[in-house]
């Protein structure tokens, strides 16, 4: 394992420290806690919704790039693939509260669900109004109890409640938009080598030098099936055929793009492979009315990307437009 | 039978030395079927409950199982520090509320894993372990052996809940970590029990 | 060689295309050229100095996602590590040029100074009024007849002069400008894995499983020594013990802080370098004004990092904080 | 000796097929010292210096210069692009200013790529063999064997311009890429000469 690391055990600790750090200012971390929150002057002066997310680290810019004015209000960083505690969710909520109450956005794995639930009737018994949304875009795993992961649409249910938080909206008006972006994200991944975990020390799987993994989430987890590297081109309809299966879509839908990079795989690939999508959705007459591209939502050093599709509704579009202070946008 | 304060204090006492000497093997059966560290979450909870024991010589059980379950739900994070904090705040409220006979306790902490958890016995959690247990103290049959039965049984479910169920039915075979570190625990109330 | 590509020798235009679509419609592409430009409102209605860059590719974001209001207006993309021809160069001038002449930002390399030497003088020939300034940031080749490369530091000088261009700053000051940041700027880099140049196939060089590299370019080019890897402390005080010793600072002076990382080296990574970074910094009594971190100015899929130190004279940290609207910033 | 327009698309004709015949070996030259690219790029060059030739069948000498200078300096990028094609637009200039002696002619190029590259003889680049050919013209001297001699020497010299200039010590012992390209061109011309 080749990292520029410290002590494997002070990865997340000196992390968030060299994020806040990063910000200039508009972070702090509260303290004796992983959780960074909004440091700006309008967080000050301006009253609204307070936004939380966070989960295990790794993933990064994600939450905590996320965090500023017109996105998240706080971000909670749990050990490095695995969530948080209850304990700093609900310090993080209780900071992120300006009496508007506060929204948790979970990605939706077991652990992250629980923890945030638990920090949800803590805050709720101190009165505090919150409610929560579970992000589930991964298409790459049938509908199962379990039920589907939360990979890189989360960070665009960020930004489109960020937005509307911004401007005003009640906890009950983002709670309900929160769910219907979700309804309406769907997300598939592909790996050319897997993440390394530090704790671990070698990558979670292995993939020969010509053959990509479809269908990983963002914990290392292999996906559905293991086949032969393609061109971006054959790539890109792969993945869009799988993704728009999955949306009842009819003419005068407008979508969102994004292409997601894992960690490891430069822009240059990115922006090819982004090429190749919107050549076959115009080809295929649907209409993109946003996109977006960049390493947003990574499994640590892992090679590959992914693609989200969202079918837009009102007004998403400009939400994903409107500009924001953040790390990481 | 009753749980006491002090019958607890070394029962959680045994616990953490248990969990000390068995985190590489539970880190292990997490690597089969999860991401490895059903361990290393449990041990970072063990030392915390190795510190709240030490601190609270006087409580009383109500007190002494909230207090275990805060270290638990604070330190151990992942999935199952929910699910123990969440089991034992439960039993906490129910000495409350109601009794401290062990066979309602740990029924209520096994509730409050299937609560938690939104599981159901037979989906390979630690659950497989608890609902029994709670079921052979109600009937008298709480010992070793039908303990490493409940145990052994999990080995033959597909996951249900969990990351193992991303595995589907490559998760069968295989022990559930979080009901080998259940089985630890009634293991060291059985020890408490018969000295 | 693992890339999500189609054919090599379509990976500029097809990379080109994919930036500007990204771009929600702030940039276009001049036609039958490989120049990036801005398309925004703004662009149209307030008049400014053109500050135009470009180089070969495989930077990226470097330059084309660094174009936008308060930053370039635009880039040229030549082929992989490979300057781009006058003529193009001449053409974006053409169009960045709104009267009040264009600044050409160049990294100093033979080819990419002769290419834009020569456009420059074509422009001129045209009645342009062009000038242009040379990066040489980096530290770790002795300063030589062919003088030092430029490298990352290249990203805060396009930052700095999109800000005071935007204010108003004529041609002649932002000249002077330019060329007091490049004085101020210095930068070292490792590298933990070469890149693969497409056309190549195979890392441009290699390393053991324990090996860094120090004081590497960002075309593959071999640094000064080869070590054993150290911790991100280690390896912090190191590269800033070089870094200083390049500038004669006294315990007023305020510095810039920059950390980029060159392609495949996660955030996680260059966030704990840059912690390393400042606790260094704050025991030598030395005052940080302005922290960045991210890539910025990557080698394609190069593992490793860079660190820039900027002395910084009267407001540039107000340039250097001041919001843009680009892809890459 | 004074250079013709026909001459000189003899000329280029002949440097456009040297070129595709050695490409690979300017890219092998270029590996060892330079990154690996300088046959590739000179192909990109001459393939429009051809599109060029096919067109310019009318045009006079400095125009037909001109042509294949544009022709180069926006295909070829790098280094040698705007060296060759500085040297050739100066050429160009030259012929309509002053005459069209091949020896002041190839002088003035030398002086392009000299102010151009800011480089000296010495400096292990293409100039090593321009400069020289230019003495040697103006000598009577230009022959096969003191163009090979001009090229072989640059193996001696240690790169202080271009990419190779980074490796300092370690460029001795190779050929300049670029110098190679020149010595191919000015083979070129020599066999046109001797027709
Ligand atoms: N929904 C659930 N209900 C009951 N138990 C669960 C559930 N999800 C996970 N578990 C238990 O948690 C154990 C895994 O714990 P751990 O490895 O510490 O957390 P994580 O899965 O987050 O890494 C599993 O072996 C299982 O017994
Ligand atoms: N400053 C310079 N002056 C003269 N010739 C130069 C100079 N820099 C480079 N060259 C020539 O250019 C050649 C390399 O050209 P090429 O490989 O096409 O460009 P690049 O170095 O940009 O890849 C060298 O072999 C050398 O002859
Ligand atoms: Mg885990
Ligand atoms: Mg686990
Ligand atoms: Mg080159
Ligand atoms: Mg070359």
């Amino acid at each position: 394992m080749k990292k520029i690391i410290n002590q494997v055990s002070e990865i997340v600790p000196e992390m968030v420290q060299g994020i806040v750090q990063a910000s200039n200012g508009l972070l702090r971390q509260l303290p004796d806690t992983q959780v960074v929150i909004r440091n700006d002057e309008q967080f000050q002066t301006k009253i609204q919704v307070g936004l939380v997310s966070g989960g295990g680290s790794g993933h990064e810019p994600l939450h905590a790039g996320f965090v500023g004015e017109g996105m998240l209000t706080a971000a909670v960083c749990g050990e490095i693939f695995t969530s948080p505690t209850p304990d700093q969710i609900l310090a993080a909520i209780k900071e992120a509260d300006q009496g508007q109450g506060v929204l948790l956005i979970v990605k939706n794995y077991s652990g992250d669900v629980m923890n945030f639930d638990m920090a949800k009737e803590m805050a709720q018994a101190d009165n505090i109004k919150v409610e929560s949304i579970i992000v589930d875009d991964d298409i790459s795993i049938p509908d199962s109890q379990q039920g589907r992961r939360g990979v890189a649409g989360t960070v665009l249910v960020e930004k489109i409640l960020g937005a509307a938080a911004r401007q005003g909206c009640t906890l009950e008006q983002l709670q309900q938009l929160g769910q219907q972006v979700i309804d309406n994200t769907k997300t598939l991944g592909i790996a050319l080598q897997a993440a390394t975990v530090p704790a671990v020390g070698h990558p979670g799987f292995e993939l020969a030098n010509d053959e990509i993994e479809y269908g990983v989430g963002i914990h290392n987890e292999r996906g559905y099936s293991t086949e032969k590297l393609q061109s971006a081109q054959k790539l890109a309809q792969e993945l869009l055929t799988k993704i728009l299966a999955e949306f009842d879509a009819n003419k005068n839908d407008e979508f969102a793009v994004l292409v997601n990079g894992m960690g490891a795989t430069p822009l240059m690939e990115q922006y090819i492979f982004l090429n190749n999508v919107l050549e076959e959705l115009q080809k295929q007459g649907i209409k993109v009315t946003f996109t977006k591209v960049g390493n947003l939502v990574t499994s640590i050093d892992m090679s590959g990307l992914s693609l989200t599709l969202v079918k837009l509704d009102n007004g998403w579009q400009d939400y994903l437009t409107q500009n924001v202070t953040t790390l990481g946008w | 039978m009753e749980l006491t304060t002090e019958l607890a204090t070394k029962w959680f006492e045994l616990y953490v030395q248990s969990i000390q000497e068995h985190k590489d093997q539970l880190n292990e059966l997490d690597t089969a079927i999860g991401d490895g560290d059903h361990g290393t979450n449990m041990l970072r909870g063990v030392e915390q409950v190795q510190t709240v024991l030490q601190q609270q010589a006087t409580a009383n059980l109500s007190d002494l199982l909230k207090q275990v379950a805060f270290a638990l739900i604070s330190k151990v994070g992942g999935a199952s520090g929910p699910l123990y904090g969440t089991a034992l705040l439960d039993m906490s409220k129910y000495v409350q509320e109601h009794d401290s006979q062990l066979s309602n306790l740990i029924a209520s902490g096994a509730a409050g894993i299937k609560r938690r958890g939104q599981s159901q016995v037979g989906d390979k959690t630690m659950l497989d372990v608890w609902q029994p247990v709670a079921d052979d103290l109600a009937n008298n049959q709480f010992n070793s052996s039908n303990l490493d039965q409940h145990l052994q049984a999990t080995a033959d479910l597909e996951a249900k809940k969990g990351r193992a169920s991303y595995l589907g039915e490559r998760s069968v075979g295989h022990l559930d970590p979080g009901a080998k570190s259940s089985e630890l625990l009634f293991d060291c109330l059985l020890q408490v029990l018969n000295k």
